[in-house]
């Protein structure tokens, strides 16, 4: 199984993240799998309160959250067999309109791709250790305490 | 021979939680002959934080989550983790 | 509500045909959305009877097809009320590896997003008029007669 | 005045279907005073069309998904659609 994860403290582009990371695999030989999903999570240009968002934050808990995305990705991909898992995700200050999550799941079947590529998604929401803080064009500020309905 | 502070927890508290016990960071003195065992409930109150642990903080142990009654060792890393919203 | 449905002859390549959506979309003063979903599908180098696959042959109906990939598109893109919709289809001679299928659907919400992408491949796989023929090795070859299974 | 072959009704075969058949368009002639109606399956079954209609093959009346009974009109274009497997 072919696993990368990163945590980026500056601007990713998801498309480039994934063309690099499709040539590294054909690179090492690895063909491109038959079902591949992704998704893509950019920043809201709206606070949850409705008002405008200038910044998203994003706090980590460095050395535990790498190590509890590498293990929600892991057991995900295992079980649903899949062949390759990507895993980009953004921490410091986010602007709106930028990625702050970026999963790619191959697959032989698009089955697989798909209930991986969202589980892992679900999961790494619910059990990542990430803390999202919306600053208002105003200078006001506030900790959300949970995720954005799916 | 032990690290330096082999002897200590250390505890980590994050984002609102941070802000509100107004601390990040704090080292705990442990019985280096574990006569004692010291748990995260414990420590949530002898440390007077604020909230509800059950249920508004997970508990992680050296970066992974754990229960709330789990002894600690000397030497650990102790994270008090208020409700995640990554993704 | 943003939609692009293609069919290409010759092969394409899913990133690329997601980047230009995406700069297409921006020169139109159209914000990314704050979920994307994708789906990649490519040709197995292996025929359904496990033999060694060559070629993948996708007959299509000129004129039915469009349309009703454009029908699907609609239909399912306003049940989950997202932004935009692009789909790429390949038809003619598919060799292994090469991308077969790309759906990209943009909403404010990852669910409507991940919903609405594997619905409208299950659609188009199901009711859009494509005919899939296996050329093996051997020279020999035969017509599918329905899809993978989920 | 109509085009050329509005009075006529074009059927259209595709993939291993065509290929059982062994051709992939016909023209056949309408009434032009729609005295007389003609189906899908009553043209199956004229032109000896191979397999099960119900069971293998979907029918596409101008290129829209249609019953196999519905009347079909002078200027129709008539598919005979075999299992699809697309994406």
């Amino acid at each position: 199984m072919q696993l990368r994860i990163n945590l980026h403290s500056t601007s990713f582009e998801p498309l480039v993240a994934l063309a690099r990371w499709q040539e590294d695999q054909q690179h090492g030989g690895i063909a491109n799998s038959a079902a591949e999903a992704v998704f893509v999570g950019r920043v809201r240009g709206v606070a949850a309160d409705g008002c405008e968002l200038e910044v998203l934050e994003l706090e980590h808990y460095p050395g535990m959250t790498e190590q509890q995305l590498e293990r929600l990705a892991l057991d995900c991909c295992q079980r649903h067999g899949v062949n390759s898992c990507l895993v980009q995700h953004r921490i410091g200050r986010v602007l709106a309109g930028e990625a702050i999550v970026l999963v790619a799941i191959g697959a032989d079947r698009r089955g697989p791709a798909q209930r991986c590529c969202q589980e892992l998604l679900e999961a790494l929401k619910h059990d990542a250790p990430f803390w999202k803080r919306e600053w208002r064009a105003d200078g006001s500020s506030e900790w959300l305490t949970g995720n954005t309905p799916l | 021979m032990a690290a330096p502070c082999a002897q200590e927890i250390r505890i980590l508290l994050f984002a609102g939680l941070r802000e509100q016990a107004g601390w990040a960071e704090q080292q705990w003195p442990a019985d280096p002959n574990g006569a004692s065992t010291l748990t995260p409930r414990q420590l949530w109150s002898m440390l007077q934080l604020p909230g509800d642990l059950d249920r508004q903080v997970r508990v992680a142990i050296n970066r992974q989550f754990a229960d709330a009654d789990t002894p600690l060792k000397p030497g650990d890393e102790l994270g008090f983790l208020p409700p995640i919203s990554g993704g």
